[in-house]
C-alpha cells in the first residue's frame, strides 16, 4: 500500500472537489444566505450597549451575583430546569435502555 | 302561552333521537309517524291562530343565548315562513306513510334522518337570529348527506360529496355576508346583535356602497345556490337523482334558499348601492334558469333526472318573481315555493314507484304503464299537468302571478321565461307518453299498482294541489300581506 | 475596545456552521453536534450582551441554556441509540418511512 | 402567598413525582393505578385552576403572571392532559414503563402551563424546552416501532433546531433591550423598532414558536411525528403543545413586541394563508387518518394564526377560543384513532398501518360510540354548526371581516370548504362503506376520554357564553381596554 | 226571473258530473252516462232560459264577480254573446253525450270517457261564462287538457298518445301567446292604476279592460325597432292563442290528428267545444280588436288563407274523418274571416262570425256523428273501402246529406230559404266583399270564394264516395241504434233550419253585447283610436253577382264532384297519382309533418337546443370537476414536498427563516 504510486491530475482534484461539493452546495448557499441576513442585520443595528467594558473584572462575571439572581429573580426558571433535567433523565434512560424483558 | 315554535322545531329532533334507538322497522316508522303527526297538529293549530292580515312576526320567542356576541334564541313566523312550515308539516307525515312498507337497511336511521331534516328545515323557517338561522341551515345538510350516501343510487358517493361541498361553500359565502352585516351593525350601534329583523333594518345605514353590495351579493350567492338557480345548479341533478325517493322529497322540502331570498334579500335590496344591477342579476338568473332547466329536462333520458331539471326550471320562477318587486310577483314566487314543494314531492314519489316496480327509470325503456298501474297513472297525469302549469292546479297560480307581476318591471325577462312554457309542456307530455301510455313494454315483467299507503299519501297531496289551485287564498293571503309590506317599505323609502 | 458586532458576527458564523452541518450531514451524531454548536453560538451572544449591558441576566440565561443543551444531548443520543438498535445505522437520510 | 398561586403546577409536579416513585414499586400488572392517580392529579389541578379564575397577580419577582389569559390556557392544557391521562390508562395497559409515560406527560403539561403564565422570556424559554424535551421521549415511546422512533428523531432534530433559532432570537432581543422581562421588552423596544435586527428576531421567534404551532414551513416534522407517535401522544402534541406555541406567540408578539406589529403581522398573514391552504390541500389525499389529522391540524393552526393578523380584541378572543375548541376536537379525534388502532392491533399484531383509513370501514357498526364521537370531532373540525368548531370559526372569521381583511376571510372560508371533503371522507368510510368484520367491544378508558371530549365539543358549541366570555377576558390581557 | 241566480250551475253541474262519474261511473250501468247527461240537460235548460230572458230584456246581463286571489277574480258574465254560446255548447254536447251512450257501449272504460267529456263540457261552459280574461284562460287551458285526455283516450294506441301530445303542444304554443297577451295587458292596467288597485276593482275583468282601451292604445312598445301600440300587440297575441285553439294556419296541424280519439270526441272538439274557443276569444275581446285595425287585418288574412289552405287538402284525403277535420279548419277560417272584416263593419262582425260558428257547430257535429255512425257500423274510415252505405244506413245517409248541404251552403239568396250554412257563410263572404271594398284588400274575398268552391267539392266527393255507388269491399253494416239516430235527426233539423229561422234576429241580438248596460262602448270611438272609420251602413249595395256568387260556386263544386265521383264520367286517375307534384304536395299535406314535427320539434328543439343545453351543462359540470380535480392533484403533488428525510426538513426551516426575513422586508418596503 505504501509503495503504491499516488499521483493526482488536476482533473482528479476538480472531480473530487466537485464530488465533495455536489451534495453540500445547497447547504452552503443556504447557510451563507442565513449568515448574510444575520450579519447584515447586526451590522446595521446600533446596539444600546455601554461604551466600554466595566473596569472591574468582577463586574463582568460575578459568580455571587449570578447565584443571587438564580435564587431570587430567576428562581422559577431554575425550578423548571430541575424538572427538565429530571424528565430528560427519565426520557434518556427510557430510550437508551435495552430490552427489559431480556 | 306554550312555546309552540320551539315545540315544532324540537319535537322532530327529539323523535329523531328516539327513532335512532329503535330496533325494528315497525317501531321506527311508528315513531316517525307520531312525531310528524304531532308537528302537523301543532302547525295546523298555529295556522288557525295566525293572523294573516299583519306582516309582523308572530308566536315570537326570545331568550338570551350568548350575550357577549349578541346571539339570541329568537323564533317567530311571518307570512313568508308559515306556508313553508305548513308544507313541511303536511308532506312529511305523508312521506312516512309513503315509505310505510318499504324494506331497507337500518330503517331506524332512515326515519331518524327524515325527522331530523324536518326539524332543521322548520328551524330555518322560524329562526329570527342569524346564528340560529345558520345553524339550522347547515343542519339541513347533514341528514341529507347521510340520506344520499346510505340509501342512494349507484353513484351516491360522488353525488353526496358534491352536494355537500358545493352547498357548503355557498353557505360559507353566505356566512361571510352575515359577518359583514353583523359587524357593520355592531360598529354603528355599539351593541352586537344577530337578530335578523334588526340587522336587516340596519343595512340601509351602512355607509360604504361597496360593503353593502358585497354583503348583499354574498348572501344572495348563498341563497341562489340553495334554490338552486342557473348556473349554480349542478349539484342538484346528481343529488336529486341519486337520492332515494324519500331523500328527493326531502330535498324538495328544502325551500330555504327562496325563503332567504324573501326574508332577507328583498328588504335589503332597495338599499344596496346599485339596486338595479342586483335586480338584473336576479332576473337574469331566474329567467335563464327557467329556460335552461326546461331545455335540459327535455334532453334527459332518465325520468328522475328530468324531474330534477324541471325543478331547476320551476325554481327559476322564484328568483324571477322575487326580482319582480311587485306584490303580486313576490307573493307568486312565494306561492311557487309552496306549490312546487307539493308537486315535486309527488313527482319524485312517482319516479320512485316506477323505479321500484320496473327496475328502470330510463323513459324509453318504459311504456304503457298506465295499463298496469291505473291509479298511479291518474295521479301522475294530474301532477304532471300541475307541474306544467295547468290552470286549476297550484302551479298555475304561482306561475301566472310571477309572470304577470314581474312583467311590470322586467318585461324582457318574462318574455324569455314564456318561451320555456312550451318546452315545459313538451317534456312533461313526452315523458308521460313514453312512460305511461302506448303499448305496454312486456320486458318490464309483472308490475302491480301502487299500495294503499302510497295511494293515500300521493292522493292527499294531489288533492291539495288541486285545492290550492282553485283556492290559493288560505296561504296566498298571508304571502300577499308580507309582500305588500316589503313593497310598501320600498315605496316609503322612495325606491 | 472590541465592538460588540464582532462577537455577534462570530456567533452568527458559528450558528451558520451549525446550520450547514444540520443540512448536509448524514450521521446523527454529527447532526447532534451541530445542534450543540448552534445553541452555544446563541450563548456567545447572551454572554457578550451581558457584558456590554453590565447586566448578569444574560449570563444566567446562558447557564440555563447550557443545562438545557446538555439535556437535549442526552435525550438526543438516547433516541439515536434506540434507532441504532433497531436499524443498525445512524445515517439519518435512510430513515424515511414516514413521508408524503 | 405566592406559592398558592402556583398550586396547580405544584399539584401536577407532585403527582408526576408520585407516579414515578410509586411506579417503581409496582409490578407491571397493577400499574393501571398510576393512570388513575395521574388523572386524579390533573383533575385536582383543574379544579384548583378553575377555582382561582379571576385572580390576577404578578409573582416571583414579576417572572410569573397569573391572569385571565394564563388561566384560560392552563385550563386548556389541563383538560388535554386529562384526556391524555385517561386515554393513557388503556394505552399503557400491560406496559412495564407506565410511570415514565405518565410522568413525562405530566411534566410536559407543567411546561405548557408555565409558558402560559410566563412573564419573562427566560421562564418562557425554559418552560418551552421542558414541554419539548418531555415529549421527545413520549413520541418515541414505542421503542420497538420504527415509525415511533423515526417520529421522535425528526421531532427532536427539528425541535432542537427551532430551540436554537428561538434562543438566538431571544438573545438579540436581550441585546437590543437589555432585559428579558416581557413588559420591559415592550417598554424598551426602541432599538428593535429602528434596526433590522428587530425583524430578524421576530422571524427567529416565529420560527421557534412556529415549530410548535406547526406553521408552514416550520411544520415539516408535524405530519411525520403525529403519524408515527402513539396516537395518545399525538393528541397531547396536537392539542396541547401546539397551543403552547400559540400562547407563547401571543405573549411575546402582542405584549413584548407590539412595537414591531407591522413586521409580524405581515409575517403571520403570509404564513397563515400558506399554512391553511397547504394543510387542507395536502390532507385531501392522505390514506393515514393520523397523517390526515396532522395536516388538518396545520390548517387549523393557520386559522388561529389569523388572530395575529387581525389583531382586534374579538379576533384575539376568537383565536383563544379556537385554541380551546381545537384542543378538544383534535385530542378527541386522535384518541378515537387510538381506539381504532388498538382495535386493529388487537386483531392483527403485525398490522403495518393500523391507522389506515381502510380500517375505518364500517366503524359505525363495529365501534358505534367511537364512530359517533369521531363523526362529531371531524364535523366540528369542519365547522358544522352546534359544535365548538363552528362557534370558533364564527367568531374568528367574522372578526376578520370586521377588521376589513375580506380577502383573508375568503381564503379561510374556501379552505374550510375544502376541508369538508376529507372530513366527510372519514365519515363515509365509517358509515357508508361495508365491512365483513364484526362488532368489537370498545376500550373503556378511550370511550371515557372521547365522551368527555364530545361533551365539551358540543357544550362549547351550544352553550358558548361562559367560554366566549372567558376567552374575551383573556384577550383583554393582551390588548388592555378590550372592545 | 231568478234564473240568473243559477247561472253558476251551468259549468258547475258538468264539473260535478265529472267527479261523480270518475269515481262512481264504473259501478253504474253504461259507465254512468246518465250523470253527465242529466247534468248537461239542466245546464242546457238554464242556458236556454237565460237566453230567452236576454232576448226579451237585453239589458239583464248577468254579472257576478268574486275575489279569487290577489287582485284577480272569478265571475260569471252572461251577455248575449255568452248566452248564445252557452246554449249551443250545452245542446250539442248533450246530443253528443246521448249519442255516445250507444257509440261507446262496447268500450272497456266508458266511465272514464263520460267523466272526461263532462269535464270537457264544463270547461267550455266555464270559458264562455268567464267575466275576466284570466278565468277565460284557465278554462281555455282546461279545455286543452281535456282534449289531450280525450284524443289520447285509447292511450294504449301509440298513435293516439302521440296525437294527444301533439294537440296539446301545438295549442300550447298559442296558449303561451295568449298568456303573454294577458300578462302585457295586466301590466299595462297595473301601470294605469299606478300599482294601487282599489278594493272591489278587478282589473282583468272585461269591463275594466274595455274601459281602458284608450289608455292601453296610448302605450307603445318598441320591438326590434318597430313602434307597436300595446293594443295591437295584445290583440295579436290573443289572436295567437286563437290560432292555436281554433286550428288556424300555421298551428292547425294538431286538428287532423285529433281524430285518433273516439269519433264522438272529434265531434265534440270540432263542433261544440275547443276549436270554437279561439273564435269566441276574439269575439269576446272584439272591442280591443276594433281599436287595433292591424290586428284585424291579420285576422282576416289568416282566416281567409286557412279557409282555402285546408280546403285544398280536404279534396284529396281518403280518410272520412280527415276530410271532415280539414273541413273544420276551413270553416274556422271563415269564422275568423268574419271577425276580421270587423275593420270594415265594426261590432256586427261578431254576430256574423258567431252565427256561422253556431250553424257550423250543428252541421259539423252532425257530420262527425254520421261518420261515427258509419264507422261504428262498418269498422273502417277509409273512403276507398266504402261506398253505397246509404242502402244499409238510410237515416244516417239522409242526415249526412242534410249536413253536407248545410256545409256547402245551398240556399237562395235574398230569401229565407236555405240551409243554416248558407246564411252564415253567405254573410261572411258578402262582408268580405264589403271589407275589400272599404279597405282595398280584396284577397280575403277572393280566397273565400275559391274556398267555397272547394268546400262544396270535397264534401260532395265524400258523400258520393261513401254513401253512393257500390260497396268496394265486403263490409257488413247495419243501421245504428236509436240512441244514435235520434241525436242525428235532431241535429239535422238544426242544420237545415236553424239558420233560416234565426238569421234576422241573431245578428241584432249578439251585436248588442258591446252596447248594453254592462259594457257600453262607442264602437266608432274605438275605431278612431285605431285611426280609421267604419263603413257606414246601408250606403252600399252589393252587385247581384256578389250575392249569388257563393251559391254558384257551391253548385259548381257539387257538379264537379257529381261528375267525377257520382257518375264517374271523368277519369281522375292521371291526376290522382303520386307522379303529379301538386297531388303529392296536397296528399302529403304540404309536408307539414316533415316541417313541423320532424324538422322543427325534433331537429331544432329536441336535438339542437337540447343538445346545446346538454353541452353547456357538461361545461358547468366540467368546471366543477376540474376545480375539484385540480385541488386533489395539487394535494398529490404538494405531498411530495414532504420527503421524509430530516435534513431536508431542516433545510426547509432554514430557507423559510431566511426567505421570510427578505420577503417581509420587501413586502414592507412595497407597502
Amino acid at each position: 500500500m505504501l509503495n503504491k504510486e499516488v499521483s493526482f491530475t488536476p482533473m482528479d482534484v476538480i472531480t473530487s472537489v466537485y464530488n465533495y461539493l455536489k451534495p453540500r452546495i445547497w447547504g452552503m448557499i443556504l447557510a451563507l444566505l442565513f449568515l448574510s441576513v444575520i450579519v447584515v442585520s447586526i451590522a446595521f443595528t446600533s446596539w444600546p450597549t455601554m461604551d466600554q467594558l466595566p473596569q472591574n473584572l468582577e463586574d463582568q462575571s460575578y459568580i455571587e451575583g449570578i447565584g443571587v439572581l438564580i435564587f431570587t429573580e430567576f428562581v422559577i426558571p431554575f425550578e423548571i430546569l430541575s424538572i427538565v433535567l429530571l424528565s430528560s433523565l427519565m426520557g434518556a434512560i427510557y430510550m437508551a435502555k435495552g430490552d427489559d424483558n431480556k | 302561552m306554550a312555546p309552540i315554535l320551539s315545540m315544532i322545531v324540537l319535537i322532530p329532533l327529539i323523535f329523531a333521537a328516539l327513532a335512532l334507538l329503535t330496533k325494528t322497522k315497525e317501531q321506527a316508522r311508528a315513531i316517525a309517524l307520531t312525531g310528524t303527526v304531532i308537528v302537523l297538529l301543532l302547525t295546523v293549530y298555529m295556522y288557525f291562530n295566525f293572523d294573516s292580515t299583519i306582516a309582523a312576526n308572530q308566536f315570537e320567542e326570545l331568550v338570551e343565548w350568548v350575550p357577549s356576541l349578541g346571539i339570541t334564541y329568537h323564533l317567530g313566523v311571518d307570512g313568508i315562513a308559515m306556508p313553508l312550515i305548513l308544507l313541511n308539516a303536511i308532506v312529511l307525515p305523508l312521506l312516512v306513510l309513503f315509505t310505510w312498507n318499504d324494506d331497507r337497511k337500518s330503517p331506524n336511521k332512515f326515519y331518524a334522518l327524515i325527522l331530523a331534516t324536518e326539524g332543521a328545515v322548520i328551524g330555518v323557517f322560524t329562526a329570527l337570529d342569524f346564528f340560529l338561522f345558520y345553524i339550522f341551515w347547515e343542519l339541513t345538510l347533514i341528514p341529507l348527506f347521510f340520506m344520499v350516501s346510505i340509501w342512494g343510487g349507484p353513484n351516491k358517493h360522488h353525488a353526496s360529496i358534491k352536494f355537500f361541498i358545493y352547498t357548503h361553500v355557498a353557505s360559507l359565502v353566505m356566512l361571510l355576508g352575515i359577518f359583514g352585516l353583523y359587524f357593520a351593525a355592531w360598529d354603528m350601534t355599539g351593541t352586537p346583535t344577530l337578530d335578523i329583523p334588526t340587522l336587516i333594518s340596519q343595512f340601509q345605514f351602512i355607509e360604504s356602497g361597496i360593503a353593502k353590495d358585497l354583503i348583499f351579493l354574498a348572501l344572495l350567492f348563498g341563497f341562489i345556490v340553495k334554490i338552486p338557480s342557473f348556473p349554480f345548479h349542478s349539484w342538484l341533478p346528481d343529488a336529486y337523482t341519486e337520492a332515494p325517493t324519500a331523500g328527493s322529497v326531502l330535498f324538495v322540502m328544502l325551500k330555504i334558499g327562496g325563503y332567504g331570498l324573501f326574508k332577507v334579500m328583498l328588504p335589503m335590496l332597495p338599499f344596496t348601492a346599485s339596486p338595479n344591477m342586483m335586480i338584473s342579476i336576479m332576473a337574469v338568473l331566474g329567467s335563464v334558469s327557467i329556460l335552461y332547466g326546461a331545455f335540459l329536462a327535455l334532453s334527459q333520458k332518465d325520468l328522475k333526472r328530468m324531474v330534477a331539471y324541471s325543478s331547476v326550471s320551476h325554481m327559476g320562477y322564484v328568483t324571477l318573481g322575487a326580482a319582480g318587486l311587485v306584490s303580486l310577483s313576490v307573493s307568486g314566487a312565494m306561492f311557487q315555493q309552496f306549490s312546487h314543494g307539493l308537486i315535486m314531492s309527488v313527482m319524485f314519489m312517482s319516479c320512485g314507484i316506477i323505479n321500484n316496480a320496473t327496475g328502470t327509470r330510463i323513459i324509453n325503456d318504459l311504456g304503457g304503464l298506465a295499463q298496469k298501474m291505473p291509479k298511479l297513472a291518474v295521479i301522475m297525469v294530474l301532477i304532471f299537468m300541475a307541474s306544467l302549469g295547468l290552470p286549476g292546479l297550484s302551479g298555475f297560480i304561482a306561475e301566472v302571478s310571477v309572470l304577470a307581476g314581474s312583467f311590470v318591471n322586467l318585461p324582457v325577462y318574462v318574455m324569455i321565461a314564456l318561451l320555456a312554457i312550451v318546452i315545459t309542456a313538451a317534456y312533461h307530455l313526452w315523458a308521460l307518453q313514453r312512460a305511461m301510455f302506448g303499448v305496454y313494454n312486456e320486458r318490464l315483467g309483472t308490475v302491480t299498482d301502487i299500495s294503499t299507503y302510497q295511494t293515500f299519501s300521493m292522493g292527499v297531496i294531489a288533492i291539495l294541489v288541486l285545492y290550492f289551485g282553485l283556492n290559493p287564498s288560505p296561504v296566498l293571503d298571508m304571502m300577499l300581506t308580507n309582500s305588500e309590506h316589503i313593497i310598501s317599505l320600498m315605496a316609503a323609502m322612495g325606491v | 475596545m472590541i465592538p460588540i458586532a464582532l462577537y455577534l458576527a462570530l456567533a452568527a458564523i458559528i450558528f451558520s456552521i451549525g446550520l450547514y452541518g444540520l443540512m448536509t450531514q448524514r450521521s446523527g451524531i454529527r447532526i447532534l453536534m451541530c445542534v450543540e454548536l448552534m445553541l452555544n453560538a446563541a450563548n456567545i451572544n447572551l454572554v457578550a450582551f451581558s457584558s456590554y449591558h453590565h447586566d448578569l441576566t444574560g449570563q444566567v440565561f446562558a447557564l440555563f441554556s447550557i443545562a438545557l443543551a446538555a439535556c437535549e444531548a442526552a435525550i438526543g443520543f438516547a433516541i439515536l441509540l434506540a434507532l441504532y438498535r433497531m436499524k443498525d445505522t445512524i445515517s439519518l437520510d435512510h430513515i424515511n418511512i414516514l413521508r408524503w | 402567598m405566592d406559592l398558592m398561586l402556583l398550586a396547580p403546577e405544584i399539584t401536577i409536579a407532585v403527582t408526576g413525582l408520585a407516579v414515578l416513585i410509586i411506579g417503581l414499586f409496582l409490578p407491571t400488572g397493577s400499574k393501571k393505578i398510576l393512570g388513575y392517580l395521574a388523572s386524579l392529579g390533573v383533575l385536582i389541578a383543574l379544579a384548583l385552576t378553575i377555582s382561582s379564575l379571576g385572580t390576577e397577580a404578578l409573582v416571583f419577582y414579576d417572572t410569573v403572571s397569573i391572569d385571565a389569559l394564563s388561566q384560560f390556557f392552563k385550563i386548556v392544557f389541563l383538560v388535554v392532559a386529562l384526556l391524555f391521562t385517561i386515554a393513557g390508562i388503556k394505552y399503557t395497559e400491560g406496559h412495564s414503563n407506565t410511570e415514565e409515560f405518565f410522568t413525562l406527560g405530566l411534566f410536559a403539561t407543567i411546561g405548557m402551563m408555565f409558558v402560559a403564565s410566563a412573564n419573562d422570556l427566560m421562564v418562557l424559554f425554559v418552560a418551552f424546552e421542558l414541554a419539548s424535551l418531555a415529549t421527545y421521549a413520549l413520541a418515541g415511546f414505542e421503542k420497538k416501532n420504527a415509525k415511533s422512533l423515526e417520529a421522535a428523531m425528526k421531532y427532536f432534530i427539528i425541535g432542537s433546531l427551532s430551540a436554537a433559532l428561538m434562543l438566538l432570537g431571544i438573545s438579540y432581543i436581550y441585546g437590543a433591550t437589555g432585559t428579558t422581562s416581557i413588559p420591559e421588552v415592550a417598554a424598551n423596544a426602541g432599538v428593535l423598532l429602528s434596526s433590522p435586527i428587530g425583524l430578524v428576531s421576530v422571524v427567529l421567534l416565529i420560527a421557534g414558536f412556529g415549530f410548535k404551532i406547526a406553521l408552514v414551513p416550520f411544520h415539516m416534522w408535524a405530519p411525520d411525528t403525529y403519524q408515527g407517535s402513539p396516537s395518545v401522544v399525538s393528541a397531547l402534541l396536537a392539542a396541547g403543545s401546539k397551543k403552547m406555541g400559540i400562547v407563547a406567540a401571543f405573549k411575546v408578539f402582542i405584549i413584548a413586541l407590539i412595537a414591531l406589529q407591522a413586521e409580524w403581522q405581515t409575517a403571520f398573514a403570509i404564513l397563515a394563508v400558506i399554512t391553511m391552504t397547504y394543510g387542507n390541500v395536502v390532507a385531501l389525499n392522505q390514506k393515514s387518518v393520523k397523517r390526515m389529522l396532522a395536516y388538518s391540524s396545520l390548517a387549523q393552526a393557520g386559522y388561529i394564526t389569523m388572530a395575529f393578523v387581525v389583531l382586534t380584541p374579538i379576533a384575539l378572543g376568537g383565536g383563544i377560543f379556537y385554541a380551546l375548541s381545537h384542543g378538544f376536537m383534535k385530542a378527541g379525534a386522535f384518541i378515537a384513532t387510538a381506539a381504532v388502532t388498538y382495535m386493529v392491533l388487537s386483531e392483527n399484531k403485525d398490522s403495518n398501518d393500523p391507522d389506515h383509513i381502510d380500517n375505518f370501514r364500517g366503524l359505525g357498526k363495529r365501534m358505534p360510540i367511537t364512530a359517533l364521537s369521531m363523526t362529531v370531532f371531524v364535523f366540528a373540525l369542519a365547522g358544522i354548526p352546534l359544535t365548538a368548531g363552528y362557534m370558533s370559526k364564527f367568531i374568528l372569521f367574522s372578526s376578520t371581516i370586521q377588521a376589513g381583511f375580506v380577502w383573508l376571510a375568503v381564503i379561510a372560508i374556501l379552505n374550510s370548504a375544502i376541508s369538508l371533503y376529507y372530513y366527510a371522507k372519514v365519515v363515509k368510510y365509517m358509515y357508508f362503506l361495508p365491512t365483513d368484520s364484526e362488532k368489537v367491544s370498545e376500550p373503556f378508558p378511550y370511550t371515557v376520554a372521547m365522551v368527555i371530549a364530545v361533551i365539551f365539543v358540543l357544550a362549547i358549541g351550544f352553550w358558548s357564553e361562559p367560554f366566549v366570555y372567558w376567552a374575551m377576558e383573556a384577550a383583554k390581557v393582551l390588548i388592555p381596554g378590550g372592545m | 226571473m231568478a234564473v240568473e241566480n243559477y247561472a253558476f250551475l251551468i259549468p258547475l253541474l258538468p264539473a260535478l258530473a265529472f267527479v261523480l262519474t270518475f269515481f262512481l261511473g264504473k259501478k253504474l250501468p253504461k259507465g254512468g252516462a246518465i250523470i253527465p247527461i242529466v247534468a248537461i240537460t239542466i245546464s242546457f235548460v238554464i242556458s236556454l232560459l237565460i237566453t230567452l230572458n236576454l232576448l226579451a230584456n237585453p239589458e239583464e246581463v248577468i254579472n257576478q264577480s268574486y275575489s279569487w286571489f290577489a287582485i284577480l277574480n272569478i265571475g260569471i258574465l252572461v251577455d248575449p254573446l255568452a248566452a248564445v254560446m252557452l246554449t249551443m255548447v250545452s245542446l250539442v254536447s248533450l246530443l253528443i253525450h246521448i249519442y255516445s251512450v250507444g257509440y261507446m257501449s262496447h268500450d272497456k272504460s266508458p266511465s272514464r270517457y263520460f267523466a272526461e267529456t263532462a269535464l270537457f263540457t264544463a270547461s267550455m261552459l266555464g270559458l264562455v261564462l268567464s267575466d275576466n280574461i284570466l278565468q277565460l284562460f284557465v278554462c281555455w287551458e282546461l279545455v286543452g287538457v281535456c282534449s289531450y285526455l280525450l284524443i289520447g283516450f285509447w292511450y294504449e294506441k301509440p298513435s293516439a298518445a302521440t296525437a294527444a301530445k301533439k294537440a296539446f303542444l301545438t295549442t300550447r304554443v298559442g296558449d303561451v301567446m295568449f298568456l303573454a297577451g294577458i300578462i302585457i295587458l295586466f301590466s299595462d292596467l297595473f301601470k294605469i292604476f299606478n300599482g294601487t288597485i282599489p278594493d272591489g276593482i278587478y282589473i282583468l275583468r272585461f269591463d275594466e279592460i274595455f274601459a281602458h282601451i284608450p289608455d292601453i292604445a296610448a302605450m307603445n312598445a318598441n320591438i326590434f325597432g318597430m313602434e307597436v301600440s300595446h293594443i295591437t300587440l295584445i290583440t295579436l297575441l290573443f289572436f295567437g292563442g286563437a290560432i292555436g285553439k281554433s286550428g288556424q294556419f300555421p298551428l292547425h296541424v294538431w286538428l287532423p290528428d285529433a281524430m285518433e280519439g273516439p269519433t264522438t270526441v272529434s265531434a265534440l272538439i270540432h263542433a261544440a267545444t275547443m276549436v270554437t274557443a279561439g273564435v269566441y276569444l276574439v269575439a269576446r275581446t272584439f272591442p280591443m280588436f276594433i281599436a287595433a285595425p292591424d290586428s284585424l287585418m291579420v285576422v282576416a288574412y289568416v282566416g281567409a288563407f286557412t279557409a282555402i289552405f285546408a280546403a285544398t287538402m280536404g279534396i284529396v284525403m281518403n280518410d272520412l274523418k280527415r276530410v271532415l277535420a280539414y273541413s273544420t279548419i276551413s270553416q274556422l277560417g271563415y269564422m275568423m274571416l268574419g271577425l276580421g272584416v270587423g275593420a270594415a263593419i265594426g261590432a256586427e262582425a261578431v254576430g256574423i262570425s258567431l252565427f256561422h260558428l253556431i250553424n257550423h257547430a250543428f252541421f259539423k257535429a252532425l257530420l262527425f256523428l254520421c261518420a261515427g255512425s258509419v264507422i261504428h257500423a262498418v269498422g273502417t274510415h277509409d273512403m276507398r273501402q266504402l261506398g253505397g252505405v246509404a242502402k244499409v244506413m238510410p237515416i244516417t245517409a239522409a242526415t249526412m246529406v242534410a249536413a253536407s248541404l248545410a256545409l256547402a251552403g245551398i240556399g237562395i239568396p235574398g230569401t229565407s230559404i236555405g240551409t243554416s250554412g248558407f246564411f252564415s257563410k253567405d254573410a261572411i263572404i258578402e262582408n268580405a266583399y264589403l271589407f275589400g271594398d272599404t279597405t282595398g284588400a280584396w284577397i280575403p274575398y277572393a280566397l273565400s270564394i275559391v274556398a267555397a268552391l272547394l268546400t262544396s267539392l270535397y264534401i260532395f266527393r265524400l258523400l258520393f264516395m261513401t254513401f253512393y255507388g257500390k260497396p268496394r269491399t265486403d263490409y257488413g253494416g247495419h243501421e245504428s241504434p236509436g240512441s244514435m239516430t235520434v241525436p242525428l235527426s235532431i241535429l239535422a233539423l238544426f242544420a237545415l233550419f236553424f239558420g233560416g229561422l234565426t238569421s234576422k234576429t241573431f245578428n241584432t241580438f249578439v251585436s248588442e253585447t258591446f252596447v248594453n248596460n254592462f259594457v257600453n262602448l262607442n264602437i266608432h270611438e274605438l275605431a278612431s283610436i285605431g285611426g280609421y272609420h267604419l263603413a257606414s251602413h246601408g250606403g252600399h249595395h252589393e252587385p247581384m253577382l256578389i250575392l249569388w256568387m257563393p251559391l254558384i260556386v257551391a253548385l259548381v263544386g257539387f257538379l264537379i264532384a257529381f261528375l267525377i265521383y257520382g257518375l264517374k264520367i271523368v277519369n281522375m286517375d292521371s291526376l290522382v297519382s303520386r307522379n303529379n307534384p301538386i297531388y303529392k304536395l296536397l296528399y302529403n299535406r304540404y309536408y307539414q309533418n316533415a316541417i313541423f314535427t320532424d324538422f322543427f320539434s325534433v331537429k331544432v328543439i329536441y336535438e339542437g337546443f337540447a343538445f346545446a343545453g346538454r353541452a353547456i351543462e357538461r361545461g358547468f359540470d366540467w368546471i366543477v370537476n376540474w376545480l375539484s380535480n385540480l385541488t386533489l392533484e395539487a394535494g398529490e403533488s404538494l405531498r411530495q414536498f414532504q420527503t421524509g428525510v430530516v435534513q431536508n426538513y431542516a433545510t426547509v426551516v432554514i430557507t423559510g427563516v431566511s426567505l421570510l426575513v427578505i420577503l417581509i422586508k420587501v413586502v414592507m418596503e412595497v407597502i
